[in-house]
This record gives structure tokens, C-alpha cells and sequence, in this order.
């Protein structure tokens, strides 16, 4: 910063660089580029619809040129904004080529101006609402707030089609429903197991596990069918129980069982 | 309105805890005189829904006391009752008076406390005399308060097994080829017990 | 004073917060008719020095704002906020519903999360509903506890709302170039957001 080369082609005053040194000083203090372009508009002192945006990019790309003599580190966007403006500046300064797609020079140019308005706008309209009076600043809400109390009641009901039903359900001994298949050649395995508990204990040694069907399933063929595989499955259960052991000398051969001598488990 | 009158209303309003003369006198500019203006200010407030009133040395702005039911808000939710005490609650309507041994037998589950005890609040049931065997347990019965409740003039009319199937609330597995058809009730309904309860 | 009136009155005044019609029709006993007394309320407290104001759908008694210099000991001291959140505010009070593009598309710089987390949790700021563009970006409003704190009846009293419409600074101008006639919104979003950020 010694040394007052001049940036540009004619020399600044010294109250003119002050000035851009104190610019490129409050760079931290810039919303972004556009702020930046908002803050250097301000020196044009024309309403932003009228502004230059020719000039304006001219000054922005001054400010990034000073900022790079002054050896000061801009962030990213602020050197997009710059290579955008020199795209736009070029646009704006050469003759339309027909031959050329996108939006013209004029447009981008509106659409930057456009920008920076609503920007301001919303600066402006955000101060006013910051100079509204303000709850707990200005006004106040009531200090003693007395609390609604609730007041919780419940209400159960039951109709007597409720009632009825479980009383049905009851009755039938199993959950109420409209559709129940017919279960009466069924024997579960909860019969079974509460079947073999009882009689284990009274076998001694391997005993033949068809010998523990319940009387009148072993001979009708789907009485039996039900009745063997639920005293099988119950066979399972106790052995996992470790309650008793199972044996099958060989393919279907009986499967035999024996209680669990005490000792080992 | 005075000025001063609306400076102690704002500041009892705004202000947590009452507050004193003095230090109304000490926030309001100079020269004020807020024991002039409280007095203006109690009677304006006088039979409105807020009061000034005075709260040991201090001031404050109270609801009025008439008002208060305002400030609770009731609310009622109607719940449906559990499957356990409606099952319950049928078991005792269906055969009371019923210890609660029976009502264990026949649901095949235990009967916790709370659901019993939620008939016995609701008054849908009560204690009847107790059983003449051995522990003499209490047995239950339904109220009046149950009659009314689902619209029956005494426990008898309550619909029985047979009104049950006839509704279609009994459907009980026509059994292929187990009921044929001209089989006797009786039989039938034993048939039932058989194969339904153990 | 009627009695609906008092009730209205002694509601509002126990709570700090705004009270709905609705809810005064909830507390109130059955048929009464709080919108009316709310009209005569409000015109009974104009001038005094605590009022009753509107905010949205609700209502709220609140000490006037010329005496603010009274209530010192209730000031609450509030975070100062930074110009970054100052900003976004007001953009999605003006814009509401805003998504963050268009936040950043406006302010041409990114919104930091804590910005935004900052307004969510002075509850000035809601998520609504999501955009129906590609991928669906949230959007911001204003709440009713942002109307509350700045005095406001609802959004349509922000000042300067209609001379920004007027203006057309509320529309949302795609810049030129960016989207093709047909192109959806959100790529054009994500060109312009290409312009400002990298």
C-alpha cells in the first residue's frame, strides 16, 4: 500500500483512495456480491432503474482489480460475479451478433438492475419492520398469565351388541368372529404338550411316541394325521425344554422317548 | 381516560407480581400521582371480568372470581372399554352373583385387580353377598346403573345362548358333517361345551 | 358491560398468548357469541392503556406501545439479530412461501444454516408446504407468534407490502436466458443460483 500507483489511467485524489481503501477494508462486511454491487450503485445516486449497469460494471471490476493490488483474498463468488460482469460488459459494449442464442446484453442488464432493486427493497422494507414496536420492547404481553386447568374425564362406553359379543366370544371359547373354520378334527400341539407333561412322568424307559395319541385319534385317519404331528411338535418343544430325550433308530422307524433322568439336566 | 390511569393499568397488566404504590410512583415520570389514578382505575374495573385488587402492599389485575370456571377447560374422552372388562362385565351380567374364581374359570385367563376395580367405579357392578363355601368369596353383581346403561329392565333379559345364534353373535362352526341337521339343542349346546371349554 | 363481554375479557386477559375465536367459543358456555363481544371489547379498550389487538386468527390484550417507556423491569432482552437474518425474515415475510433458493437467489449470497435455524426458533418462522417442483423444496411463512411480536393483524399489514406489488419486486422474474420457455422451475432456480454462488 506504499506506493500510490495509480490503478487507473488518470490519478486519484487521496480522499478517492482513502475512500476504496476503506471499501476493500469493509470487504468482510459485504452480503455477497451483489451487495457489493448494491453499495458501489449507491455512488451513482440515480434510481436503480435508471442505473448504468455498463458503469456499474466497470466499477465492480475496478474494486476487484484494487482488491487484487492490495494483495486482499476475495472469496469465490465475488470473482464469478467479476467474470460475469465482463461477460456482460462485452455483451453490452459489441454490436448484437445475430448469430448468437441467449438473452442480449439489454436483458441481462435488466435483469442485474432488476436484482439490485429488489434487494434494496427488501433492505428497506426489513428496517421497517425492525422499527415496528415490538412485543416485549415496546409492548407487552400480560405478566400474570393464569393457566388454563384441564380437566380430564373419560368416558368408557360398551353397547350390549359389545356385551353380547363377548359373551359369545366366551362361550365359544375363542375370539368372536363371523367365519370359523371347522377345527373339530384338530388337535394342537397346546393339547399335546399339556397331554405328554402329564404322562411322561410315568414312563420309565423309551417308549413309543404314537402310544401318547389321546384315545379316539388313532384311528380315524384325519383325527390321526392332526393328533401325530401335534404330539410330534410337543415331542420337539419338551426335548428343547430338555424335559425329555428323543430316539429314531432309523428312516421312519418309531420315534421313541424317554423322560430326562433328573440328574443330568 | 387520564394519562396516569393508563400508565397503572399498563404497568399492573404487564407486571408478574403486584406492585406498589410506591413503586408505580417510582416508574411513572415525575410528579405523578398513582394513588389518585388506582382509585379512577378500581372503579372502572368494577363489575367487568377483570378486577384490581390489592394483594398485600401491592396491586394487581385478578380475573374475576366469578369467572374462574372459564379457566378450566374440561375435556371428555370417551374410551372403549377394554376386551377384558367387557368379558368380565358379561361373565357377571350372564351369572350372577359370580366369584371371581368363576370368572376366571370361565374366561380361562386371570382377572386382574384394575379391571375389576374399573367395573366397580364405573358402578356397573358391585359387591353381592358372599359365597356360603369355604373362603367365603365375595361375588359380583351387575347395578341398576348397568341396566340403564345398555337399556335392559333386569339381568333376565339379558339374550341367551339360543338369541345369541339367532343373531348370528353365536356362529359356531356349522361343522361339516359333526351337526346334522335335526340334532336336539341340548345335545348340541353340550357338544359346545365339550369342544369349546377345557 | 354483558356478560359475554366479561368472559371475553377475563380469557384474554389470562393469557398471554393469542386466544382464537374458536377457542373462546370452546370455553365459553354453549351458544355464546364471542365474535360479537369481542367487537365491543375492542372498542371499549381504544386509547386505554392496554388494548385489544388482532393477530391473525387470534386475539390479544396488549399494553400500548406509547408506554413501552414505562416497562423497563419487563423488557426482555432480545438477541440482537444479524443483518443476514434481519434480511431473510423480511424475504420470507414478503415472499412467503419462500423456498431457500429463492432467499438466496434474492440476497445473492447463501443462507447459512444457522440463519435459518435461528428464525425457527424464535418461532417467526414455520416450515409450510413443499414446493411442487423437483425435489420438492420446503418452503418458509411467517407465524402467527411472528405477527404477535411485531404488531401485526396478519402478512397482508407488512409495510410497504403493496408498493413492492405494485412494483413488481414481489414477482418472481426469471433471469433471462436462464429458463427456456417450458423449463420447469427448479433448473431455473438452479441456474440463477449458478450465477451467485459456486
Amino acid at each position: 500500500m506504499a506506493d500510490p500507483t495509480p490503478f487507473d489511467d488518470q490519478t486519484p485524489s487521496v480522499s478517492d483512495r482513502l475512500a476504496a481503501e476503506a471499501l476493500i477494508i469493509d470487504v468482510d462486511g459485504f452480503e455477497g456480491p451483489l451487495d457489493l454491487l448494491l453499495m458501489l450503485s449507491r455512488t451513482q445516486k440515480v434510481d436503480l432503474r435508471r442505473i448504468s449497469v455498463l458503469q456499474l460494471a466497470e466499477q465492480y471490476l475496478a474494486f476487484v482489480d484494487r482488491a487484487k493490488q492490495l494483495r486482499i483474498e476475495l472469496a469465490a463468488d465475488y470473482l464469478v460475479m467479476a467474470a460475469w460482469l465482463a461477460f456482460l460488459k462485452s455483451r453490452l459494449l459489441l454490436p448484437p451478433d445475430p448469430d448468437e442464442e441467449g438473452p442480449s446484453g439489454e436483458e441481462l442488464a435488466a435483469h442485474l438492475a432488476f436484482q439490485l432493486e429488489r434487494l434494496e427493497a427488501m433492505r428497506d422494507v426489513a428496517a421497517r419492520l425492525m422499527a415496528r414496536d415490538q412485543l416485549g420492547r415496546d409492548f407487552f404481553a400480560r405478566g400474570l398469565t393464569e393457566d388454563v386447568t384441564r380437566i380430564r374425564r373419560v368416558h368408557y362406553t360398551a353397547t350390549l351388541l359389545d356385551l353380547m359379543q363377548a359373551y359369545a366370544r366366551i362361550r365359544t371359547h375363542d375370539e368372536f368372529r363371523p367365519y370359523a373354520f371347522d377345527r373339530q378334527h384338530v388337535f394342537t400341539m397346546e393339547q399335546a404338550l399339556e397331554r405328554m407333561r402329564g404322562l411322561i412322568g410315568y414312563a420309565g424307559g423309551w417308549t413309543d411316541l404314537m402310544g401318547y395319541l389321546p384315545d379316539g385319534w388313532a384311528h380315524d385317519p384325519v383325527r390321526r394325521r392332526s393328533a401325530t404331528a401335534a404330539t410330534f411338535a410337543a415331542s420337539l418343544e419338551l426335548a428343547k425344554q430338555g424335559q425329555i430325550e428323543i430316539r429314531q433308530a432309523d428312516t421312519f422307524a418309531a420315534i421313541t422317548i424317554r423322560r430326562k433322568s433328573s440328574d443330568r439336566s | 381516560m387520564g394519562e396516569q390511569e393508563r400508565m397503572v393499568e399498563a404497568i399492573l397488566f404487564a407486571s408478574a407480581e403486584p406492585v406498589t404504590v410506591a413503586e408505580l410512583t417510582d416508574r411513572m415520570p415525575h410528579g405523578a400521582d398513582p394513588a389518585e389514578a388506582l382509585v379512577h382505575l378500581r372503579k372502572r374495573y368494577e363489575g367487568r371480568g377483570v378486577t384490581l385488587v390489592r394483594v398485600g402492599d401491592g396491586w394487581a389485575m385478578r380475573t374475576a372470581p366469578d369467572l374462574g370456571f372459564l379457566m378450566q377447560k374440561e375435556m371428555t374422552e370417551t374410551r372403549k372399554l377394554s376386551r377384558a372388562a367387557i368379558e368380565t362385565l358379561a361373565i357377571i351380567a350372564y351369572h350372577q352373583p359370580a366369584t371371581r374364581a368363576e370368572i376366571e374359570e370361565i374366561r380361562g385367563v386371570a382377572v386382574s385387580r384394575g379391571t375389576v376395580d374399573q367395573l366397580l367405579e364405573l358402578e356397573w357392578i358391585r359387591l353381592g353377598r358372599r359365597r356360603m363355601t369355604p373362603g367365603r368369596p365375595v361375588t359380583f353383581v351387575v347395578t341398576e346403573r348397568f341396566l340403564d346403561h345398555f337399556g335392559l329392565e333386569s339381568a333376565r333379559d339379558l339374550p341367551g345362548l339360543k338369541e345369541l345364534r339367532a343373531a348370528g353373535l353365536l356362529d359356531n362352526r356349522p361343522a361339516p358333517g359333526a351337526a346334522l341337521p335335526g340334532e336336539d339343542e341340548g345335545e348340541e349346546m353340550a357338544g359346545q361345551s365339550e369342544l369349546f371349554e377345557d
